[in-house]
């Protein structure tokens, strides 16, 4: 589904990503983990397109992305929930959601509401709310639904349970499983809870400074060593 | 400072420096008064040049800005060693380079009307004082050929020629019977464009047919208050304008169907049909044509361009008599010297600085020029101070030392 | 009591954000509030630094009113706060972020001629070890990864040594291991401040909740009790944290 | 002989003076006193406009219903006051439409950038020399006799030209400072310098546009109101624009998403929006109203290089009392301004007025520092 | 090290050689006062870059208090230069007996006094109300701009007794001293350049201190710095006054050096050059504002003569491309020019 070659990324004069690599499995899950600031969410942002790769490739579908930009990577199917949420404040919870149709395959179809709104009953009691108003989880929330709205058929997730309550935060695991089984959509997820992680990954990259230290399917995965690796 | 020897003569030329705005709010104004310099230039280098130089002109953009001015000034008179200024429009920008000539006792030649109350030893001021405009203009208005106006409006541009215009007019009006009520004074800021309460104002006072306008507002404020003016319902039969800062060159592209019948009081007007006016006209058409100048051979003469283009000869005639560029002998030939001007001859007062010609009121046509409705038959005799304002003074260099008590 | 609030009441565009008719706060006391997205714990920590006017309602600390206060002087007589969204100083280093935090005089002109003393520098170094932001000490705030903000902050409140913290979601977008150093940090110091913790992640609060432990919902106190008696309440479980949880079986 | 000319008159202004005049010597003359109430009634009535000042002077005389006279003439100085009063309201809303018009676009521009677009005057500007070049293309070049349709043709294409140059800034500059917004402020500082440069060096000094003839006098309401058909014409044209501007932000696809990417960019891409073409497209059409509010200037004022200075600090104060980024509060603001302008101009010369509405508006700002309509709650804070 | 070696090239410059210069006739007198009259403006950018590079208030009337600092020391030398007589301007304007605001000014002490302490308390009030209702962003740099517009208004009238446009010239004296006077002009430049280095030195001071950094966090986030429990006001008040003292200073400076001083130095046009020549010389950076006031104003002065009819192309362009490509200024690009590219990886 998409490979990331050998990326190297910076802001301005610091490098962060340091040829980093990762393939992201079709209809699976893949998450990235690892300690607070060795790049992950400049990882998803390269592959977006927000910051443009300085070396290396990002192949999706077979097709070389690297030089699209987030527009065009988007139109191709791919969405992102950053980290921090996104939400365009000014705009209500429904406006948000429209946004959410740019980058879908068939406009018309219109946004699935009964689908979004069983998941996030209370974005339907706030439909008319700037989104800028709503609490942390409840932007949380928008930022997934509008990600959702534009089917896409790889969906990047930064840290996406942050500020959610336990009981929506487990809704969304049930609802990337069943994503992935039904519709056979990938996921790229960074997640620093190992719970969460557990609970819906298929396959596994660890990070550090830039570098993916170590990978492995679900099965295969040494978890005990892995918190102590990445606590230092 | 240093006095005297601030004239080069390095050999082919002499220079002159040419300080008119280029850009900023004057610019609209003072561009053609730097065309007008420059083809007086031309022509008198084109005939030899002056004591067999060419003359040099050195051209600054003062920008409008009135401290760039003073700096300007000193650079030509101090750095360029320029023999004599052409340049300002606006009194504020002479006020500020006037300490600056007097101090290197440079030539400064002021081509345009002004409020008078000056009398520098270093300025040649060949516009018009108030005598020669502002007090002509209202005993025509008051005369019966005029219309017998009662009432006056005075509104003016809040600085400083306005100002003192209305103060020696209303002191005229007021010495000839115009009771108070009967004169509205009123000031806008420059650039002022919103005028439909004034003319709403004006429109009250006219009310009964006996008042009219006399406006000294300047540059661009002028056409929106003429469309408020025809657009609310006046015209020059209910309510006429005498305007003392609108000339052809402002008139060339107004739409002048709102204009059509009001005044303006000048001494030279484009449509003065003398053979060397007809001349100087073809000329200075031919002469933006020819460079390329914005508006080409569309462009028209009035009377600040014509006293600007006079200045440089004026100049040219005083240093070719006094043999020599030094201020001192030039300003000393200047005394008295007549000149055939486009507008005919003028001369020099003695004494004064300021230039005699004649007064002419014109009513404007539709193709924005002026059909000259009233000429005086002899040149009028500059007054910088007005009588009416301040008649205890007067201004001589010959016999006094510039201005002095009688 | 540290921390004392009646009948505090605040809605938006006709929605009751929050309406809690009593809450107060011991002055060594470490309270974890939880409750659904959207139950008004953070409108409830705005109103008590002085980010929100409250449409009704009293908040004493130490006994003193501080409703129609402005942040500034609450925040002077004791009450630092750290927000949902990591708010810092993006300009200056990390130290500087962490100097300015600093207790201290804080009108101009002691700012004007302070010189830091031996003890204050230590004092940051303490922290910033603390925090695990040595390494980064020198460079800009704003160029920090989410998580290192999160630390930042809660670097800069722990300096400003207020009497009463409010931390809200400090554990948001930090690895398990950091979350538990947080929550080490957090009983720590609650061994000399008052402080009332926000939290999703139960782990976390299983870990600090050594009191009592607050659920609010729809802006009113739900249950009020032990981590053990909320974990297992059912209203608390049909709310907020849902049945059959599998991240939480292993608690 | 007055009375036989008068019934040949047939314009009605000067018809109304013949009678003003015949009265007054009717009623001079006449000894009988209900024949002198009749002509006081007819002076009234008529009211010519010497009829307050005969009436006046007869009140003072010591003749019949002199008492009469006096309050008739005091009486139609009242009904001049009140049509004094309308014709200030006027005044007031069209100076209002006029803000509105220069600083919905600026508005606009604002909320995508995120900066003063110091240019946006200059547009203005464009947007009058292409109403000036469409005039001069037609009548001396093309020699068609200059007909009103012109300047009906030139509201589309100032906004056309107007637009185009707007495009073509944000393509060149504006688009390298999305991340510098207060940079930006400072390029189109300097983009501003070069247009008027530029424009005076094409077209010189100062020029105007002739007013279609449709569009020049006034509407009559009574002949001592005169409200003028330019102004009229902006005021209708204002209504026009805000209504389409707002229909285009908030009811089309391409608005959601204008307000989409000048909120957050980075954010919108991610989204699949095309914010480069979004961002050019509010550019154009943010320059482009400013084009039309110069094509409606030409009708009052003239077209000179630097024009656009003149309304520019009047319109960002109307945006920033209106609350930034509000269409409503730009409107609400616009109008107030207007009218607060021309009521204050009433008692006091114009720049003191002038003074007053911005000593105001600082107190106005101590009640309202984010404007008119500000936004409320979370989003408001920095 | 490498650093002190360009202030003593800068003061070695001006202090020595250009005087120098002057006394053995390679430069002029004119040359001396236009650089003296620079150095009021870089006094005046060191303000704007206190209050906007540092503090980020982007004020846009600091023109005004540039000119209320010209405007006092102007009305001192006037009523110097007509004596027991009224200035000129009033007796055109009918003006009959001195207007009682000029009468302080008639004590060189106490205009000294009062050109310092009429802009720091104008800045005062207008910065209370303006800081109290929290007015910031643009909405703050409007609003100033238009009382800047407000005040230059009032300027312009003649009937505030200040020579509405034609503001005040013709100055003889200053201190008894001829103006006209070459060594007077040297000794007015030597004064100017004194009080610039003596402001860049107190900014550097400021700037460095603990103050100045507080000032930098209420630019990055001012509700943080509340929460941390500083008064916010305060500091932005303080600034805001520093500024204006600082503008009025150089106003002070200004006014003898050139010989005038009109409304035209305050319009709104004024102050947001002043805005740019931070910006071009690099925002944030003491350097930058002394570098932009100076070079700007230096090419504003040759470009004007040198090119008068594309002087404005040529700055609009500077500007444009200043701001496009080097987007920290003059000293931006000297630092980019001097540094080693340092390697990126
Ligand atoms: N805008 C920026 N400019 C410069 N450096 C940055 C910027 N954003 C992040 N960094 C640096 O890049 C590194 C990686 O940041 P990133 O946000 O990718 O980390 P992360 O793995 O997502 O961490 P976290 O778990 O805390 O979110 C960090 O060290 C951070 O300091
Ligand atoms: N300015 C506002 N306008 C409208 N609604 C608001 C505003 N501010 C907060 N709300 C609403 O008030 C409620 C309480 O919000 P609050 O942020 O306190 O929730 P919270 O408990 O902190 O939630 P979370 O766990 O998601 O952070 C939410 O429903 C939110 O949408
Ligand atoms: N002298 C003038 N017209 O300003
Ligand atoms: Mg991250
Ligand atoms: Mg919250």
């Amino acid at each position: 589904m998409l490979q990331v070659e050998n990326v190297v990324a910076a802001y301005g004069q610091s490098t962060i990503l340091w040829g980093t690599s990762l393939e992201v499995k079709a209809g699976a899950v893949t998450t990235v983990m690892g300690r607070n600031g060795v790049g992950k969410t400049t990882l998803l942002k390269t592959i977006m397109g927000v910051i443009t790769a300085r070396e290396g490739k990002v192949v999706f579908k077979d097709r070389d992305i690297t030089a699209l930009g987030p527009a065009g990577k988007a139109k191709a199917g791919i969405a992102y929930v950053p980290q921090g949420r996104e939400i365009i404040p000014k705009l209500t919870v429904y406006e948000n959601l429209l946004l959410g149709l740019e980058a879908a395959p068939d406009r018309r179809a219109g946004i699935p509401e009964e689908e979004i709104y069983r998941l996030f009953p209370i974005l339907k009691d706030f439909r008319k709310r700037a989104g800028g108003n709503l609490s942390g989880g409840q932007q949380q929330q928008l930022a997934i639904a509008r990600a959702l709205v534009s089917r896409p058929s790889l969906l990047l997730l930064d840290e996406p349970t942050e500020g959610i309550q336990p009981s929506i935060a487990q809704e969304i695991g049930h609802i990337l499983q069943q994503l992935v089984q039904e519709k056979g959509l990938s996921v790229l997820l960074v997640e620093q809870k190992i719970d969460f992680a557990r609970q819906v990954s298929d396959y596994y990259y660890f990070m550090d400074r830039g570098k993916m230290i170590n990978h492995g399917s679900a099965e295969e995965m040494d978890f005990a060593s892995l918190e102590r690796h990445i606590a230092v | 400072g240093k006095t005297g020897e601030n004239t080069t003569d390095n050999g082919e030329t002499v220079k002159i420096g040419v300080l008119h705005s280029l850009s900023g709010t004057m610019a609209i104004s003072e561009v053609s008064l730097r065309d007008a310099v420059q083809m007086a230039v031309d022509e008198i280098n084109a005939s030899g040049g002056v004591l067999g130089k060419k003359i040099e002109p050195v051209i600054v953009d003062p920008a409008s800005d009135w401290d760039l001015f003073a700096e300007k000034a000193k650079e030509l008179l101090i750095d360029k060693k320029v023999s004599a200024v052409f340049g300002c429009w606006t009194s504020v920008s002479r006020k500020s380079v006037l300490p600056v000539f007097e101090e290197n006792n440079g030539l400064l030649f002021y081509p345009v009307q002004y409020e008078g109350e000056e009398c520098s030893n270093n300025v040649i001021y060949t516009g018009a004082t108030p005598n020669q405009q502002l007090i002509p203009a209202a005993e025509y208005l008051m005369s019966e050929k005029g219309g017998g106006y009662k009432k006056f409006y005075l509104l003016g541009t809040d600085y400083v020629f306005p100002r003192t215009a209305n103060k020696i007019l209303k002191a005229y009006l007021l010495s000839k019977g115009v009771p108070n009520e009967n004169i509205i004074e009123e000031y806008t800021p420059f650039h002022h464009q919103d005028y439909q309460t004034i003319v709403s104002k004006i429109k009250r006072f006219a009310a009964d047919g006996k008042a009219c306008v006399l406006s000294t507002i300047n540059g661009d404020s002028n056409v929106p208050f003429y469309k408020e003016f025809a657009n609310q319902g006046l015209s020059s039969a209910t309510c006429p304008i005498m305007a003392f800062s609108v000339a052809e060159d402002e008139l060339r592209s107004m739409d002048t169907e709102f204009l059509v019948g009001h005044l303006a009081a000048w001494n030279y007007f484009q449509s003065n049909d003398s053979p060397e006016n007809k001349k100087f006209v073809e000329a200075f058409k031919a002469f933006c044509e020819k460079k390329g100048l914005p508006g080409g051979s569309k462009r028209v003469t009035d009377d600040p361009i014509c006293w600007a283009y006079t200045g440089v000869y004026l100049w040219a005639r005083a240093a070719t008599k006094a043999g020599s560029f030094d201020v001192n002998k030039v300003r000393t030939a200047l005394s008295g010297l007549e000149f055939d001007s486009p507008d005919g001859k003028v001369k020099m007062d003695v004494g004064n600085h300021h230039l005699a010609k004649p007064v002419m009121i014109g009513e404007i046509k539709p193709d924005g020029q002026f059909d000259i409705i009233s000429k005086t038959d002899n040149l009028v005799s500059p007054q910088p101070w007005s009588p009416l304002t301040s008649p205890d003074k007067d201004c001589d260099w010959v016999n006094h030392k510039g201005t002095y008590t009688k | 009591m540290l921390l004392s609030v009646n009948n505090l009441a605040v809605s938006f565009g006709g929605v009751q954000a929050l309406s809690l008719s009593h809450f107060s706060l011991q002055p060594q006391e470490l309270r974890v509030i939880i409750g659904p997205n959207g139950a008004g714990k953070s409108t409830f920590l705005d109103i008590i630094c002085g980010r929100t006017k409250p449409d009704t309602g009293e908040v004493y600390f130490n006994d003193r009113a501080i409703m129609g206060m402005t942040e500034v002087s609450i925040a002077r007589l004791g009450i630092g706060r750290k927000f949902q969204q990591p708010s810092v100083f993006p300009g200056l280093t990390v130290y500087d972020n962490l100097l300015l935090a600093a207790k201290m005089k804080k009108d101009i002109l002691s700012s004007l001629f302070f010189k830091p003393s031996q003890l204050l520098k230590a004092r940051i170094h303490e922290v910033a070890e603390k925090i695990g932001l040595t390494k980064v000490l020198s460079s800009i705030a704003g160029a920090l990864s989410h998580g290192q903000k999160q630390w930042l902050e809660i670097g800069i409140v722990v300096l400003q040594d207020p009497k009463l913290l409010l931390i809200d979601e400090p554990a948001a977008g930090m690895s398990d291991e950091e979350t538990y150093k947080t929550g080490e940090l957090l009983l720590e110091l609650s061994n000399n401040h008052g402080i009332i913790v926000i939290e999703h992640d139960m782990k976390f609060v299983q870990q600090i909740a050594r009191e009592r432990v607050t659920v609010l919902e729809r802006g009113k106190l739900l249950v009020e009790g032990s981590f053990n008696d909320i974990r297992n309440d059912q209203r608390v479980i049909d709310c907020y944290l849902g049945r059959n949880n599998t991240q939480l079986e292993n608690l | 002989m007055l009375q036989v000319a008068l019934a040949r008159e047939t314009n009605t202004d000067a018809l109304r003076a013949g009678k003003d005049i015949l009265y007054a010597i009717q009623l001079n003359t006449t000894t009988d006193a209900q024949t002198a109430k009749r002509y006081i009634d007819s002076l009234a009535e008529n009211w010519g406009d010497n009829a307050p000042v005969f009436l006046s002077a007869y009140a003072k005389s010591k003749k019949p219903f002199a008492d009469y006279a006096g309050q008739k003439a005091s009486s139609l100085e009242r009904k001049y006051d009140y049509l004094q009063k309308v014709q200030n309201l006027f005044s007031g809303l069209s100076l209002g439409s006029i803000l509105i018009l220069i600083a919905l676009g600026l508005s606009i521009v604002y909320g995508l950038a995120g900066i003063i677009n110091m240019a946006h005057g200059e547009f203005l500007m464009i947007g009058a020399y292409t109403t000036y070049c469409i005039q001069t293309l037609f009548t001396e070049v093309l020699k068609v006799p200059y007909t009103d349709l012109l300047f009906i043709i030139s509201l589309p294409l100032s906004f056309l030209v107007a637009g185009l140059l707007g495009l073509l800034l944000e393509r060149l500059v504006v688009r390298h400072l999305y991340a510098r917004p207060l940079e930006s402020l400072l390029a189109t500082w300097g983009v501003s310098l070069i247009l008027i440069q530029t424009a005076r060096s094409l077209f010189g000094d100062l020029t105007a546009v002739k007013t279609p003839a449709f569009l020049s006098g006034g509407l009559a309401v009574s002949p001592h109101l005169v409200l003028p058909y330019n102004r009229i014409f902006i005021i209708g044209l204002t209504a026009l624009i805000v209504l389409l501007t707002y229909l285009m932000l908030y009811k089309t696809r391409i608005g959601l998403q204008i307000r989409a990417v000048t909120q957050n960019r980075n954010m919108s891409a991610c989204l699949g929006i095309d914010t480069k073409k979004v961002a050019a497209l509010t550019f154009f059409f943010g320059s482009g109203l400013a084009g039309i509010a110069g094509c409606a200037m030409t009708l009052i004022g003239n077209v000179v290089p630097d024009m656009g200075q003149t309304y520019i600090v009047d319109s960002f104060l109307v945006v920033v009392t209106g609350g930034v980024g509000k269409i409503v509060g730009t409107i609400v603001s616009g109008l107030g301004i207007g009218f607060f302008t021309k009521i204050l101009e009433a008692f006091f010369q114009a720049v003191y007025g002038k003074v007053c509405i911005l000593l105001f508006i600082m107190l106005f700002m101590q009640y309202k520092p984010k404007g008119l309509f500000p936004y409320k709650g979370r989003l408001a804070e920095d | 090290m490498e650093k002190k070696i360009y202030y003593l090239l800068f003061i070695a410059f001006f202090a020595l050689l250009l005087p120098a210069g002057h006394l053995m006739g390679w430069v002029s007198i004119n040359t001396i006062s236009l650089w003296g009259r620079y150095f009021c403006f870089a006094i005046a950018a060191l303000g704007i870059d206190l209050i906007w590079g540092y503090t980020g208030i982007l004020s846009m009337c600091q023109a005004f208090f540039f000119c209320l600092g010209s405007y006092g020391i102007a009305m001192h030398m006037l009523l110097k230069t007509s004596g027991s007589a009224l200035p000129e301007f009033m007796v055109w304007n009918k003006v009959e007996s001195l207007p009682f605001f000029w009468v302080p000014f008639q004590s060189f002490g106490l205009t000294l006094v009062l050109c310092l302490v009429i802009p720091s308390l104008l800045a005062f009030v207008i910065g209370y109300v303006l800081f109290r209702s929290r007015i910031k962003g643009v909405y703050m740099a409007i609003i100033t701009q238009a009382l800047a517009l407000a005040m230059w208004l009032l300027f312009l009238r003649n009937e505030t007794g200040l020579g509405g446009t034609n503001g005040l010239t013709d100055f003889k004296t200053l201190l008894g001293l001829p103006l006209s006077n070459t060594y007077v002009k040297l000794g007015l430049y030597l004064m100017s350049l004194l009080l610039l280095c003596v402001a860049y030195f107190a900014c550097y001071q400021i700037t460095h201190s603990k103050f100045g950094k507080v000032l930098q966090a209420i630019r990055d986030s001012e509700s943080r710095v509340s929460f941390t429990a500083y008064k916010v006001m305060d500091y932005k008040l303080a600034v805001f006054v520093v500024a204006a003292l600082l503008a009025a200073i150089g106003g002070m400076l200004y006014a003898p050096q050139t010989g005038i001083i009109t409304p035209g130095r305050m319009d709104v046009k004024a102050s947001v050059e002043m805005v740019m020549w931070v910006a071009l010389g690099g925002r944030g950076k003491l350097k930058g504002a002394v570098a932009g006031a100076l070079l700007v104003n230096f090419l504003y002065s040759i470009c004007t003569s040198l090119f008068p009819d594309s002087w404005l192309y040529i700055l609009g362009f500077l500007f444009v491309i200043t701001v496009l490509f080097f987007d920290k200024g003059f000293v931006g690009l000297m630092d980019n020019l001097t540094k080693r590219k340092e390697p990126c990886y």
